[in-house]
């Protein structure tokens, strides 16, 4: 288990090691020794559960793409609260989505992003994995969805996970 | 407490609220499932976020620190939110609740 | 405050009563469940009610009482593995006996699959 | 010491005799007889002080606190009881060597009869009635065991059972009488209790005490309406009968009359009670005993009614009817022994008892046909025997009760009456047996003389009987005469012992008799037809109706009062909380206290309103299981938030973790489980329910209300003083769980431990067949472990660790602490579990739970321990500041390591339970790290 | 302050934790470990009594937490009484279980050893929430035993054993929340100084509390209307459980001993003798309850389950009239009736072991093997438990009967008991002689054989009723002492002025 | 002025949990209750959120990060529950 010293994740050891400060409330002596300690000690406990690596060539992209996502499901909200609180009723659909991305970790980051933003949640993810099944609170024309999902999301995803 | 942070902390809670609030609305009048589905997932994630970036605020105002376990909080939520909705999406469309009449396409497993 | 606090340790009592009188062990489960919340939000009334007193030094000016906190979390932990343990036994019952009636009693197979039909069909 | 080596020889003997049955039957019965002969040889140098009128004491303490001391005493009235004890057992066994067969269990028959006759002995020889008492149970524990000494015949149980619960029982009365002496004299000595005769029959308790000896007395003595367990009881060996049910046992109740008479006897309720019980057993015996076909069982009548008559005298209350009472002991047991042994030699020869079969055996065996009719003889009151000297003296006794009006006569005539019966028993025994034709179809032909020495024991008792009956003052005359003084107190009365009194009216009585038993005898067809058209009522029936009356109403009162409903005994519980805690609070009436009610904000109004509403709701709707689960998590997150919003901030953060945790348990079980409850309970029970529920909750409302109002302070300053300065800790409710209270934890721990041990126990061998879909009708969907749950369940581990390790660091100052970190740990590993399935999860973990468990017990048993060896008590904490020269300061708790062990006992323990759950399931029956165990 | 008061508890937790490591081990080298730590804790229990015998009273301050703030093991003579019977009892129960009831649970010994070790902790504790805590132990570890050993038959008793121990422990919860509400503290020596300072409707709540505290007491002692879940659990439990169980419903009359007379006692004005009234007639109901469901019994098992609900009965009755005579009986009572019944346990079950299908249910059967040695030890422990002389359990009664002086009372005591004991021994002889004697032809099955450690264990348990007639003079001598000091509270309150090792934490700060 | 926000804030998140209670009670469907809940946890959040600021202290932010992580991990139970039976296989 503990039979070396060496970070097996390392960006994961760097995230735990950045959270630990925050927790912390503030960077102190004890903190870094302490957030040492975890930052090796908790990948070594951990990196058995983690048997695909996540392949993340660009990882410099996942603030934008972050970034991207938080300000789309602000408007998200407004989008939905209006749906919500107008008398008239939405016209959802179920949309099958082809999916492109074939990591599993990058699939699910795509479903994540694509619940959380305006009017789609992602329902299912197919057995083969090359389908997304998305619910749409308010469609008139599913190719639009699927295309603005794509250009939206799934095409700086695949530009990650390369 | 500088005037502007109070707006900041002011906003935030009265948006929070509203969208928790919306969200709820949502839960409770959408018509079926799949729709009512949607509200939990966009408005209240945001109405928690901003309720807790007023926290943030607030707590670094008044000089109690620089209170980011809020932050990890709206990540847990951000992270976890779109995993709810997919398996209660999930385990809708296997018991077969049944949508509103003039929902486009199907679920698969019906 | 302190007598719909009471009320709703009342509402719990009463609702944990009920189903520790029922006659299967799930809802008897239930039922111990919900008397342990209302008794451990007793235990900790009897340090009386505060608010934002919590007991953590340094952090307000004056603290409720530590002890009943102290005494409800061993409550709490206790009241689990209690649980866990029943509800374990509750699932060796239903094996043993084919049904989960708490006496053991083999189903009356016509008159409970017509409840049960009933229940479902609604 | 040698009166308790006499009662102690016996049971050491009793030991004894079973290494000595290696060598034969003969060396055994030498063995038994040894403690006898050593014991008469003990009892006689005391004689010189028992015919001066004195007494010897021998008092060893005991159990002062009781007033039982080891108190041996002997006078005249105990010796002449040992004297009966020690001879006769000793022709018992003699006579028994060659009765019993050489394949029964011989050492065994011994061993019990040396018991008993120890505890026959520790009877009659006790100076304190305590002591008496253990001796007296103790004879009919081991009469029980010698009656049914073959244990194959349905019978002999039978009769030893009920021999046992008579006298047993009569014991238990006994004791009450003898508690109550003991009260009323302040002493269980004997002496001290003869002495107190008019403070006893002067007390108010006098009757209660009396009645209870009396009961002691009559049952053991086979006094009516006790008298039935006596002919029952004949299904002994027969030596047994003539040793127990003649000579000894069944004397005991008449040696305790006289034993008491000075201190019991001489009043109105003494008269009435013993004489008439007597008169009635008297007669009844005599009459039954004729009808008898049984050999032994018209023997057993017999000793009943002379019994009666024994009795009869003692409670004439006059001196010399116990005079002759003592005198009718002696004659009873000689010849009633003897009458015994020969029916014994009889069916011994002829194979049966029953006398309609045996007639003419005088052809047979003339020398036992003798033998046999000088006791009958006696038996009968024939003169020149001792039998008719003490029936004389009866019949002079009856005369003289002072009874008002013609109840005067009544005496005389139920003497005369039961004379008569005793003749024409007598014949029967005579003539039927040894005359009367030939015998009809024996089992054993033809019967012939049994081995010498067998009729040995006999003959040395009827020689006695005849030497009484000549010579009385010279065989008998200062043993009894020794006795009635020890009886009677010291006032012996001037009696003679002569053969013949002159012609007078207990002469004429006797004629009577005799010649009216003949004729009765001669007559008895008629009364065997005068019988036959009775309807008998058998004692033993009867009592033993009662008695499988009294099991049967026992069985059906016990089912239906534990009738293996929980939800009866549950009710009970709850009915019997209510009605205890009702009482004091209706006492000073419901109230609200000194310090009022606060007002309540409405965010906190409206939550108690959905706990409120939630709590009933799952109680309303526990039917549809899945919903009530979802019901009792919005409780239980309610409650959570009542621990926050009122200042515990770690029972929030426990409160929440344990109720997911326990939500997931309850939905592990209900995956096997209906996901319906039907509907049982009737209408009224729901009714009841309803109304016991309702009354608990309000009683609980009522004192929560009463309880939050009243003005308050605790020992809690202390800990909130204490904390920092010598816990180390501002988490005063962390330190009190560390620290104050430690051993609270460290013992919760254990609970915790011990459950998941018990569960993974108890599933172990478990087979339980999931429903192959939800009740509704949907199979389980294949997809069993989604996908993007796994992604997501992945990052959330590390996260949640780091998280726990943050709140299992600050718990110490800040809310957490180990328990919460353990719940956090462990239930990201379950979402492990949930999401990646049994298998995938456990090749990834490491480690056995059990390991993670006892680890957990071991650190915090460890941490607590650590104090002892600088001599400072268990769980003693010690707190320091470590200054590192570029980290800064550190604080070092060893709090610390007792709450890693409370940590790890929590990770160990929730998930081996939760784990051991999950492993029922099928698809998880693939092997794992756990298996095997 | 001496650390042999921890040694009690320590020894079977230290061991029991070693038992949770050692679950693959040999089942020779686990059974010799637990046997070992079991005896050690028998010697550990010895040194106690010697000890208590000076009558005095021995604190341990757990963390040197003076009381009332820490909790504090308090050792006296009827704390170090208990725990001598327990260590006996559990010593011969184990030994018993290493003839093969231990197989089947790898976890057997951890659960027995962490039994003895809540049991322990009851009888030692000073602290009300703590006697919480050892019973939570005690119980779990019960649940756990109930269950050992497979077989359908026990789930359902042990479920309602469960079921109704869940609601004692929230009720037991209650009744502390209750008294602490009014006066703030738990240590049971502070309780008995604050409790008489009660007034107004604060007598209120106390007077609640304590009677709810009774129920749970109650409701582990198994007095009536709350004794039907015993029965069937115990009759199924695996003997050595059953056995050691004999103990379980003394640590609810313990508990009423210790507590009642200590914080309800005659010192407690308007709270004095709290409950006790109730107590009386309920125990006679129980005794006579008893009596009947024995009477009934159609197996052994269920007699002698039946006979744990007349000794308690016979206990509590003159517990409840208060005098310290009673109180001293009772004691001597409890040692003797909880051996007896113990042995009862084992005896039955090696009845049962040796009868084929008959099992040990009263119908007749082919005769048995080791019939005579069966017997022998049945017939003792019936004499026993019946209460006829010359073994124990007559002295124990006796002391009862004559604790009373004459009153109401004792005519009702007396009247129960005595017919009580009179239709126990025909209960005893019925089953005793239907099942040793009335053999029917035929052959049983091939009977289990039996090992030596388990007819050694049961003999031995069996015969200590004897033991305790030859030490009735010192043992009577001992209880009487123990009342003595029951009833003289004040030397216990005295222990909240005992003097601390140091007064503060004495190693902070130590590694600065 | 942050007062009357955190007033209408509470009163707001309040009534979004009362909604949200009445979609758990009304259903219909047991996935509508689950999601009922799902939001109930998350509107428990943000009231501890919105207590610790009326309190002036962060004592009670652990609380909401443990609602956050126990409230997911409780409805993906639930869900799976919902679906497969079995929760853990
Ligand atoms: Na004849
Ligand atoms: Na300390």
């Amino acid at each position: 288990m503990f039979d070396r010293l060496s970070f097996p994740q390392p960006w994961l050891s760097l995230i735990l090691f950045l959270i630990w400060q925050i927790l912390s409330d503030g960077v102190s002596g004890g903190s870094v020794v302490v957030g040492l300690i975890l930052a090796w000690l908790i990948p070594q406990i951990t990196h058995g559960f983690w048997p695909e690596r996540p392949a993340f060539v660009k990882v410099w992209r996942m603030p934008a793409y972050i970034l991207r996502v938080l300000k789309d499901i602000v408007i998200a909200s407004f989008s939905v609260a209006w749906l919500i609180l107008t008398p008239r009723n939405p016209r959802p659909a179920f949309i099958s989505y082809p999916l492109r991305l074939d990591h599993p970790l990058a699939i699910s980051i795509l479903a994540s992003t694509i619940s959380l933003t305006p009017g789609t949640v992602s329902a299912d993810v197919s057995d083969d994995n090359k389908t997304l099944l998305i619910h749409a609170l308010d469609a008139t024309n599913d190719q639009e969805v699927i295309d603005a999902i794509y250009n939206s999301y799934e095409k700086p995803l695949m530009e990650m996970f390369q | 407490m500088s005037p502007l942070a109070e707006y900041a902390i002011s906003a935030l809670l009265v948006f929070g609220g509203a969208f928790t609030l919306i969200g709820a609305i949502g839960l409770a009048r959408l018509p079926d499932f799949y729709t009512r589905l949607h509200g939990p997932t966009k408005a209240t994630t945001v109405g928690v976020g901003a309720i807790m970036l007023s926290s943030v605020i607030y707590f670094s105002a008044i000089g109690e620190g620089v209170g980011i376990s809020e932050i990890l909080i709206t990540v847990f939520l951000l992270m976890t939110a779109p995993v709810s909705a997919n398996m209660l999406a999930k385990a809708a469309m296997h018991i077969g609740v049944k949508t509103v009449e003039d929902t486009e396409g199907k679920p698969w497993e019906q | 405050m302190e007598l719909l606090f009471a009320i709703a340790i009342g509402a719990l009592t009463t609702s944990g009563v009920y189903l520790l009188l029922r006659a299967r062990t799930f809802p008897v489960v239930m039922g111990l469940t919900l008397l342990s919340y209302g008794v451990n939000l007793f235990l900790f009334a009897s340090g009386r009610l505060a608010t934002g007193q919590q007991p953590v030094i340094g952090t307000t000016a004056s603290y409720s009482d530590p002890l009943p906190q102290a005494l409800v979390l061993t409550a709490i932990v206790i009241g689990f593995a209690m649980t866990a343990f029943l509800v374990v036994l509750s699932l060796r019952n239903l094996a043993d006996n084919e049904n989960d009636h708490v006496d053991g009693r083999r189903e009356a197979t016509t008159a409970a699959s017509k409840v049960e039909q009933e229940v479902s069909s609604k | 010491m040698s009166l308790p080596l006499v009662v102690l020889l016996p049971f050491l003997g009793a030991i004894a005799a079973p290494l000595f049955a290696q060598g034969g039957r003969t060396a055994i019965a030498i063995a038994s007889s040894v403690p006898a002969l050593i014991a008469l040889a003990a009892l006689f140098p005391h004689w010189s002080v028992l015919s001066a009128g004195g007494t010897v004491l021998h008092t060893y303490e005991w159990l002062p606190v009781l007033g039982l001391s080891f108190s041996f005493r002997l006078d005249g009235l105990a010796l002449l009881f040992a004297l009966l004890i020690l001879v006769i057992g000793l022709l018992v066994i003699i006579y028994s060597h060659y009765y019993l067969k050489a394949s029964e269990n011989v050492a065994k028959f011994y061993s019990l009869l040396l018991c008993f006759k120890g505890s026959m002995l520790g009877i009659v020889l006790s100076g304190n009635l305590l002591l008496m008492l253990i001796f007296w149970e103790l004879t009919s524990l081991t009469s029980f065991l010698l009656i049914s000494f073959w244990t194959h015949k349905q019978d002999a149980r039978r009769g030893a059972r009920m021999a046992l619960a008579i006298t047993g029982g009569g014991g238990l009365a006994l004791l009450g009488g003898i508690l109550l002496i003991g009260n009323i004299v302040g002493s269980f000595e004997l002496d001290d209790v003869l002495a107190a005769g008019d403070q006893i029959k002067a007390h108010a308790l006098y009757p209660v005490a009396l009645t209870l000896v009396l009961l002691g007395a009559f049952t053991k003595s086979a006094q009516f309406p006790f008298h039935f367990w006596l002919p029952h009881a004949m299904q002994a060996p027969t030596p047994i009968s003539a040793y127990l049910h003649s000579a000894t046992m069944v004397k005991a109740g008449i040696f305790l009359m006289a034993r008491l008479y000075p201190a019991l006897a001489g009043t109105e309720q003494w008269f009435y009670m013993v004489s008439f019980t007597g008169m009635a057993t008297l007669l009844l015996g005599a009459y039954i005993a004729m009808f008898k076909h049984d050999l032994k069982g018209l023997l057993a009548y017999s000793t009943v009614s002379h019994l009666g008559l024994i009795t009869l005298l003692l409670g004439m209350g006059t001196q010399l009817a116990a005079v002759a009472a003592i005198f009718h002991v002696i004659n009873h047991a000689t010849f009633k022994a003897s009458l015994f042994m020969a029916a014994g030699i009889i069916d011994h020869e002829t194979g049966t008892r029953d006398m309609r079969r045996i007639n003419g055996l005088w052809r047979y065996m003339p020398h036992t046909a003798t033998l046999a009719m000088v006791a009958a003889s006696s038996m009968a009151g024939v003169p020149l025997l001792n039998g008719f000297l003490s029936k004389e003296m009866f019949f002079a006794e009856s005369l003289q009760l002072n009874l008002p009006g013609l109840w005067a006569w009544i005496p005389p005539i139920v003497a005369t009456l039961a004379g008569i019966f005793a003749v024409a028993y007598s014949a029967r025994f005579v003539h039927d047996v040894f005359f009367n034709g030939k015998p009809v179809d024996l089992p054993k032909f033809p019967p012939h003389e049994p081995p010498r020495y067998m009729k040995f024991p006999v003959e040395i008792l009827v020689f006695a009987c005849i030497m009484v009956g000549v010579f009385p003052t010279v065989s008998v005359g200062p043993l009894l005469y020794s006795a009635a003084s020890a009886t009677l107190g010291g006032d012996v009365p001037d009696y003679q012992l002569a053969i013949l009194h002159g012609f007078n009216l207990p002469l004429l009585m006797s004629f009577l008799a005799f010649f009216g038993g003949l004729l009765m005898y001669t007559q008895r067809q008629r009364f065997f037809d005068f019988h036959a058209q009775l309807k008998e009522v058998d004692g033993k029936a009867v009592f033993e109706f009662a008695v499988s009356k009294i099991e049967d109403m026992a069985r059906s009162f016990t089912k239906w009062l534990e009738n293996g409903s929980l939800q009866r005994y549950a009710m009970l519980l709850v009915v019997s909380v209510i009605a205890v805690t009702i009482m004091p609070l209706a006492e000073h009436g419901f109230f609200i206290g000194e310090n009022g009610l606060s007002p309540v904000d409405w965010p906190t109004g409206i939550a108690a309103g959905v706990l409120i509403i939630a709590a009933l709701a799952t109680a309303l709707w526990h039917r549809e299981r899945f919903y009530a689960l979802v019901l009792l998590s919005v409780v239980g997150l309610i409650v959570a938030l009542a621990f926050a919003r009122f200042s515990a901030p770690d029972l929030a953060m426990t409160q929440l973790s344990v109720e997911v945790v326990t939500i997931v348990l309850l939905m592990l079980a209900l995956y096997y489980m209906p996901s319906w409850t039907p509907m049982e309970s009737s209408r009224s029970r729901r009714v009841r329910d309803v109304l016991i529920a309702l009354a608990a909750g309000a009683g609980m409302t009522l004192i929560t209300l009463a309880m939050l109002t009243q003005p308050f302070s605790s020992i809690s300053e202390f800990f909130l003083e204490n904390s920092k300065p010598g816990g180390g800790g501002t988490n005063v409710v962390n330190v009190i769980l560390v620290d104050f209270r430690g051993f609270d934890t460290l013992g919760e721990i254990t609970v915790l431990a011990i459950a998941a041990l018990g569960i993974y126990a108890m599933l172990k061998n478990t087979a339980l067949t999931p429903p192959p879909g939800d009740g509704l009708g949907h199979a389980w969907t294949r997809d069993h472990y989604p996908l993007m749950l796994r992604q997501i369940a992945r990052p959330m581990l590390p996260l949640a660790l780091m998280v726990s390790a943050y709140i299992f660091l600050r718990g110490h100052n800040l809310p957490g602490g180990g328990f919460i970190a353990g719940l956090i740990t462990s239930v990201a590993l379950i979402l492990q579990y949930i999401a990646s399935g049994m298998v995938w999860t456990e090749d990834r973990i490491p480690f056995r739970y059990h390991n993670v468990i006892g680890l957990g017990l071991l650190f915090a048993t460890i941490a607590g321990a650590g104090s002892l060896a600088f001599g400072y008590p268990f769980l003693t904490t010690t707190f320091g500041y470590i200054t590192w020269p570029v980290v800064g300061k550190f604080e070092v708790a060893s709090a610390l390591v007792f709450d890693l062990g409370v940590y790890l006992a929590v990770i160990g323990a929730t998930l081996l339970a939760l784990v051991s759950i999950g492993r029922l399931s099928p698809h998880s029956a693939i092997k794992s790290k756990m298996e095997g165990a | 302050m001496t650390h042999w008061l921890i040694a009690p508890i320590l020894i079977p937790l230290l061991g029991g934790i070693l038992q949770v490591f050692m679950g693959y081990a040999p089942i020779g080298l686990r059974r010799t470990l637990a046997i070992a730590t079991t005896v050690l804790m028998l010697v550990s229990a010895v040194v106690l009594l010697a000890l208590a015998s000076d009558g005095s009273y021995r604190v341990y301050a757990f963390g040197n937490w003076q009381p009332p703030f820490g909790i504090v093991l308090v050792l006296d003579r009827l704390a170090a009484l208990m725990l001598v019977l327990t260590a006996v009892l559990g010593l011969f129960c184990h030994i018993y279980a290493s003839g093969g009831a231990d197989e089947g649970n790898r976890q057997f010994h951890t659960l027995f050893l962490f039994q003895l070790m809540g049991l322990n902790i009851a009888f030692l504790t000073g602290d009300l929430f703590n006697l919480f805590v050892a019973f939570e132990v005690l119980l779990i570890a019960s649940y756990g035993l109930l269950m050992h050993g497979g077989g359908t038959s026990r789930t359902v008793p042990g479920l309602h054993y469960v079921v109704l121990n869940l609601a004692g422990s929230a009720l037991f919860l209650i009744s502390v929340g209750m008294i602490y509400s009014v006066t703030g503290t738990l240590n049971m020596a502070d309780l008995a100084v604050k409790i008489p300072q009660v007034t107004g409707s604060n007598l209120n709540l106390v007077k609640a509390g304590g009677m709810m505290l009774l129920v749970v007491f109650a409701l582990k002692a198994a007095i009536l209307p709350l004794c039907f879940w015993l029965p069937k659990a115990y009759a199924r439990a695996t003997a050595p459980v059953a056995a050691l169980f004999a103990v379980m419903t003394k640590v609810g009359i313990y508990a009423i001993v210790r507590i009642y007379p200590l914080i309800f006692g005659d010192d407690a004005g308007e709270l004095a003798n709290l409950g006790m009234d109730w107590l009386f007639p309920l125990a006679l109901v129980t005794l006579s309850m008893g009596v009947i469901g024995a009477l009934g019994a159609d197996n052994l098992k269920t007699l002698v389950a039946w006979q744990v609900i007349i000794s308690v009965g016979t206990l509590l009755a003159p517990i409840a009239l208060g005098s310290e005579a009673g109180l001293s009986a009772a004691l001597f009572y409890l040692v003797s009736t909880t051996w007896t019944v113990a042995a009862l346990f084992l005896v039955a079950e090696l009845v049962a072991s040796q009868r084929g299908t008959a099992a040990d249910k009263i119908i007749t059967a082919p005769k048995m093997h080791h019939r005579t040695f069966l017997s022998v030890l049945f017939l003792i422990g019936a004499v026993a438990a019946s209460g006829l002389p010359p073994l124990s359990g007559f002295f124990g009664k006796l002391l009862i009967l004559k604790s009373v002086e004459p009153s109401a009372e004792m005519a009702w005591l007396w009247g129960v008991l005595l017919v009580g004991g009179f239709l126990t021994l025909i209960a005893y002889s019925r089953a005793g002689s239907i099942v040793f004697w009335w053999n029917v032809d035929g052959h049983l099955e091939t009977p289990e054989p039996m090992n030596n450690r388990v007819a050694v264990s049961t003999g031995i348990l069996t015969c200590l009723t004897m033991l305790i007639v030859v030490l009735a003079g010192p043992l009577s001598d001992f209880t009487r002492a123990t009342a003595e000091q029951l009833h003289n509270n004040q030397d216990y309150i005295n222990i909240l002025q005992t003097p601390m090792h140091v007064p503060q934490n004495p190693l902070v700060g130590e590694i600065n | 002025m942050i007062v009357i926000a955190l007033y209408l804030s509470i009163a707001m998140v309040t009534v979004a949990a009362l909604l949200n209670v009445y979609r758990l009670i009304k259903g219909p469907d047991e996935p509508d209750r689950v999601l009922a809940i799902d939001t109930l946890y998350i509107n428990a959040i943000a009231l501890i959120i919105l207590l610790g600021i009326t309190l002036g202290t962060r004592m009670y932010l652990e609380s909401a990060l443990l609602i956050a992580v126990m409230g997911f991990v409780s409805t993906v139970a639930m869900a799976k529950y919902l679906k497969r039976g079995s929760v853990i296989e």
